[in-house]
């Protein structure tokens, strides 16, 4: 099987698509002629042509308001928005048109796009390049919110996104678009190459929304997370000998609920780790679940470990990333309590 | 250096407010006739002058004059008033409904029917309008089954959108007609997107994206008028001023400096400025923009020019801000008399056959509320079911959902 | 004391500010001639002049970018959005500026602006009329959002926001402007004339933001609220006779945690009521930070009460809203926990 | 019914990509001298034309003609000159200071020197500009020492930022410079609501308010326009059209159908569209743009012709979408070059006092970079302290963030 980086395994995903249905449509500032400024859609505008692949204006409501458009006149649209710091002028059309067409309009009309935006720091992008925004779309009803942590669940939630009938946001962690990431910014980065799930089958297939991945076994604590975050916690697990079970969401909004119940009543405790900044974050909502459907089962506290409340900053990056040292200490206070 | 004199800041007022005499000096009213009628394909850049005239068609007595007069059958004429008329029977028996509590709420678009119920017959089946909750004239025109909208007024087991929704905000896929949004302005480049949609499949269906004077304003007009500046689709970008948002004029929206009908030129797309009230002006430039939407040929802005004859909605109270007897000076009349004295002098009406119609249409309007009123009312009678609540937030209900059905015990 | 409605006490408070304080200016759509939709600007144009009180452009992102123009320069802005609905197109301006400016910029500037919003349901106003957004305010940091539930709160809360030298988003919840709400839609409306709580000082005082207030003394269970809920959950209280401590946060961010702690401690139980669809509401942040807190004091499951994950419905108003019915099983659920 | 014809998207593309000759056409250079120069006070639909002609006064041979060559001593036009070489050996060892690791990331302005050095020649002492990230030029001109600014780039010790910004996102008060946004268009509306502010507190401080050709397609500038037009503060709307946004260029904008400049038209502002690469015109039509503001005349919009000669950032390779040779190309020359002819034409420069000026600047900018460097960069030497990261959320910091300040242990 190919071994590819998450970019290449995005671009495979739009180029399977866009084959396969000519009603999927990619565009977006700079994706067009240029391959987009993380390279995930170059050359689709060569093989499927201006119509099919094109630059969007600078326009990030524009963008999301027109594939809502799309969407509704029949096409499947994918759309990118730059950085996930930019999709704020682009809220609106998500949250009050995307995201309640189909309600609104008693299931007459709906919006079935993609919004792709990397998100996610490490990278020292500063505070307009590092942000992570999933809790603000998690509280939107209405649109389903995945996050791969890996090409190969990067390239099958995409394809099950594309063909979803409802809006999917898709956030990708740019600091795993080239290599897994522990956390650790001095130790040399290594190639998706060298990585199991670097393998990325030619060819459709689909990660199905909603189902999480158990990506380490484990019996002492649960661990919570998606994204780059999942890479770390692997990290903190294996440095500090924690038997810790890691749970890689990938889909926020369907959650797996019976995977993490099933997990947190084997282990009893648990441990939330996200990179959004802690209050109001969508380990809140994952603190609220376990308790209140693993309550007797839990034996201490439920942790969570995540960036602090304050922008995310440039030169203090390894400060405010929630790395594996302190993912490390958590897992050792949910086993002390 | 001299002395630098203090900077104030500039708000902009209406020329006459409640007890003044009304004033609409402003609106430029040219005689009928007088604006010229461009190639469908004409420059943009050669018609700019259009976005400061006033398209009109019927002169003050009845005649319909100029380049833009029409070739309308005496039967489509009669068949606009009727939809006109039709329109407004529905409104004011919705009005009244709202005041007997059997909704929430309603917006009226009295004095404003000419331009939907003309602006629909301009287009073809599959095109999509993408409305304002004042464009009912568009369904009614349309010949949408009243019923099926009071329905969705009363919220009640035959609403088709399942009670979610306020009154006016009606969605009618079949007749090319979008789910309306409460949001202002969002549907406008959403529109743009249909459109550009239809032009990336090679089909050839337009799109005719709907918004107010004051909701030009809001950004997503601009995100819809860059995407349509750029990809040129076949889209037709109506703005209904009727001098009003709410209790601000047209001035807060930028009206006071210029014509909303220029805001185009920054695009390089053509703009006309119409007589609102004109049902001819507003077929004949429909059908001016359709053609150049259908031919590829790009975008067209028009600014249609009217009064809100009425309140904002049934929760306003216009007297509070404008004068009471403001809407009796509006310059450009009401496009329902306005019509019906086109067809009088052309022969093919009378007062008798007038009053006739507007019975006919009083009754349908009354037969089709009896028949809604019998499907449930907001407070009364049948109503959509508690389970429908969770149904269509996705295309399949969730886990979670359905935990919160079960929860609700239903 | 004068007994005044929630709308005369937010215009009084508005009043006092302006005549005490030349910076403070007053805008938003329909806020000038007419005194906004909702009246609570009723007189100030007439009293302090065009250029201190007036109509805005129906633009939210504008009337937020220009407020926060105005703050840097340093007059105090007060920005009225018509419905907290609409606040979306805001958005950015909010998160990206409003909430970081002071931040970015390492205290060089700030934007001292107070942005108020009617909010939630319980009026028959549909999807659009109705909504709760404070989850999407409280994950934002660099702001603070507060909302009152009664005159005397609305005012002091008001004039505390435009003291402050942070960003305020201040939601009004509208079923509250003329009187308390007990979320029985079929009994009387009650006035604020016959409220203790419309007892609303003359002149300038603060209600400071951070603090809450104990609403209700009990020993049996904790109620965390604000806004319409308080008088729901006093009114499910009473419905059930449950000895429920309710606890009327006011302030989201800051929130007093000192005072839920006290209460959670001493009650061993906490349900947690808010408008707000569940999932990712500031219900889980409350319920996270009692489990982070209080784990070792609880005694049963923390609940939540709220709107149900869907839009907000027009007819099933009533099945929508987490009325005093619901609100009181939960107690009662929490104690036979 | 005839055969309707397919509808087909158009999707705008730059007359050459890399590979092809180089073609500036549409650019429509005028000849310096031509435009006229209206009155502050002219009524903004007098001078539309304005927003399609070129503003120039520097001519090929480096004279400086027609009515808006201004009235620049030689030792103003020689500060000018050093100002913009200032600022390109600034930009040029900010660039090295990347590669070599002392900072993540930068954005240099070369070619465009021009306009924010000029421009910032024209404000007073208190007025706000509120710059892009590529207005380094204002702060240059206006003084600002070196180090401060490379202190934030190399986010060290010193770094009046704390470290918390990306390189180029200055702030500076004092220099009546806005911290710049990461977020395209924001400050745009901002600069909109501070002039409004000062119009409102009766002061005679003016706003001047910048944005790159590509982020025109924000809304913000259009809830900008929307404001200015409304309420005619003293704001001056800089348009900086360097051709290119990344990858993207001037039409993916909109900037095919039309000109910049032709956007205020839509909202009544008077509207100039010029040669950004010509120091005099800068100069010249910034200080009418300002005078009108100061005068409580209103907003101004400016359209700035550039080339964006270098990478959009030092993540960038142009070679990707453009050609190689294409800033060679550019009809509108070096901003540096076309001052320094002029200079020379007018006797008051020499190739000798040139090369100079130029080892001046180098030093300064060598000497600078030494001591910033000396405060530390971003991977070496002294930081800001980690306890510094919760400050300046709040004014004062809240309990939650004290509790994960003590959490992080520092
Ligand atoms: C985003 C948004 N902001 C504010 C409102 C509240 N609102 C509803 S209608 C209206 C006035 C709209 O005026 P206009 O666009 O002129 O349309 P008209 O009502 O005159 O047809 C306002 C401010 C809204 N619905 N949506
Ligand atoms: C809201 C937002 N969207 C996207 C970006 C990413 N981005 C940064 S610079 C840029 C291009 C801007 O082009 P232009 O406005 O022409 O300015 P220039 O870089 O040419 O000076 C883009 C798309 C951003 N910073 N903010
Ligand atoms: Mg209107
Ligand atoms: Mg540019």
């Amino acid at each position: 099987m190919a071994r590819l980086s998450m970019v290449e395994a995005i671009r495979d995903a739009l180029d399977c698509k866009m084959a396969e249905d000519t009603r999927v449509v990619v565009f977006g500032e700079d994706v067009g002629y240029f391959g987009g400024v993380f390279r995930c859609t170059e050359g689709l505008q060569r093989k499927y042509g201006r119509s099919r692949c094109f630059d969007a204006p600078i326009n990030e409501s524009g963008i999301v308001g027109v594939a809502i458009g799309m969407g509704v006149y029949g096409l499947r649209p994918v759309a990118e928005i730059q950085f996930a710091d930019y999709f704020y002028p682009a809220y609106d059309q998500i949250v009050s048109e995307a995201a309640r067409l189909r309600y609104r309009s008693g299931g007459e009309f709906s919006a079935p796009i993609v919004v792709r935006m990397p998100c996610g720091g490490g990278i020292y992008g500063g505070q307009t390049h590092s942000q992570s925004p999933e809790a603000l779309l998690t509280h939107v009803c209405g649109i389903k919110t995945v996050i791969p942590s890996n090409p190969h669940d990067a390239k099958g939630l995409l394809i099950a996104a594309i063909e979803d009938d409802d809006p999917v946001i898709v956030l990708e962690p740019k600091r795993l678009y080239n290599g897994p990431f522990s956390g650790h910014p001095d130790q040399p980065s290594v190639a998706w190459s060298k990585h199991p799930l670097g393998e990325v089958p030619a060819g459709r297939y689909v990660v199905p929304l909603g189902k999480a991945a158990v990506r380490r076994e484990g019996r002492a604590v649960t661990v919570l997370c998606y994204g780059t975050m999942v890479h770390v916690a692997e990290a903190a697990a294996s440095e500090t000998g924690v038997d810790a079970e890691i749970l890689d969401l990938r889909s926020l909004i369907p959650l797996d609920v019976d995977a993490i119940q099933a997990s947190v009543e084997k282990t009893g405790r648990c441990v939330i780790v996200h990179e959004a900044t802690l209050t109001s974050g969508f380990g809140a909502e994952l603190a609220a679940q376990v308790m209140e459907r693993c309550f007797y089962a839990l034996e201490a506290p439920i942790l969570r470990v995540a960036g602090w409340d304050t922008p995310y900053p440039h030169a203090e990056e390894w400060d405010y990333f929630p790395g594996p040292e302190r993912v490390g200490r958590a897992l050792l206070e949910a086993l002390e309590a | 250096m001299a002395a630098v004199p203090r900077l104030s800041l500039h708000v902009p007022e209406p020329t006459v407010r409640p007890g003044g005499r009304p004033d609409f000096s402003h609106v430029g009213v040219a005689p009928a006739g007088e604006a010229r009628r461009p190639p469908v394909d004409v420059d943009p850049a050669e018609i700019r002058d259009l976005a400061f005239s006033l398209i009109r068609v019927l002169d003050e007595k009845g005649d319909a004059v100029g380049p833009w007069a029409a070739a309308l059958t005496p039967q489509q004429l009669r068949q606009g008033l009727r939809d006109m008329l039709l329109t407004r029977a529905y409104d004011a028996r919705m009005v009244l409904s709202q005041r007997q509590g059997k909704t929430s709420f309603y917006i009226q678009c009295l004095g404003e029917e000419a331009i939907a119920c003309a602006h629909r017959k301009a287009l073809e089946p599959g095109d999509m309008c993408f409305p304002t909750y004042r464009q009912q004239g568009l369904l009614i025109a349309a010949g949408w089954p009243l019923v099926d909208m009071m329905c969705s007024v009363f919220s009640n087991e035959k609403d088709r959108l399942k009670g979610r929704q306020l009154a006016g905000l009606y969605s009618a896929k079949e007749a090319g007609f979008f789910s309306v949004s409460g949001n202002l302005g969002t549907q406008y480049p959403q529109a743009v997107g249909w459109a550009m949609a239809s032009a990336i499949a090679g089909d050839t269906r337009i799109a005719s994206a709907w918004i107010g004077d004051g909701s030009t304003a809001e950004s997503d007009f601009h995100a819809a008028l860059v995407f349509a500046s750029v990809y040129r689709p076949p889209v037709i970008l109506n703005v209904v001023n009727n001098q009003w948002a709410i209790s601000s004029y047209q001035g807060i929206a930028g009206g006071e400096s210029t014509k909303f009908a220029a805001r185009a030129h920054g695009f390089g797309l053509p703009s006309l400025r119409v007589d609102g009230n004109d049902y001819l002006a507003v077929y004949a430039v429909s059908c001016w923009a359709e053609e150049r939407a259908r031919a590829n040929l790009g975008p067209t802005l028009i600014e249609w020019i009217t009064y809100r004859a009425g309140a904002h909605s049934t929760s306003d109270d216009p007297s509070k801000y404008r004068p009471k007897d403001e809407g009796a000076a509006w310059p450009l009349g009401d496009p329902v008399e306005r019509l019906k004295l086109h067809l009088i002098r052309r022969g093919e009406w009378s007062e008798e056959r007038d009053r006739q119609m507007r019975a006919e249409v009083d009754a349908e309007v009354l037969e089709a509320a009896r028949e809604a009123e019998s499907y449930g009312t907001l407070h009364e009678g049948p109503k959509p079911s508690s389970a429908s609540m969770f149904e269509d937030v996705y295309k399949e209900m969730p886990r979670h959902l359905r935990e919160q059905r079960q929860q609700l015990g239903v």
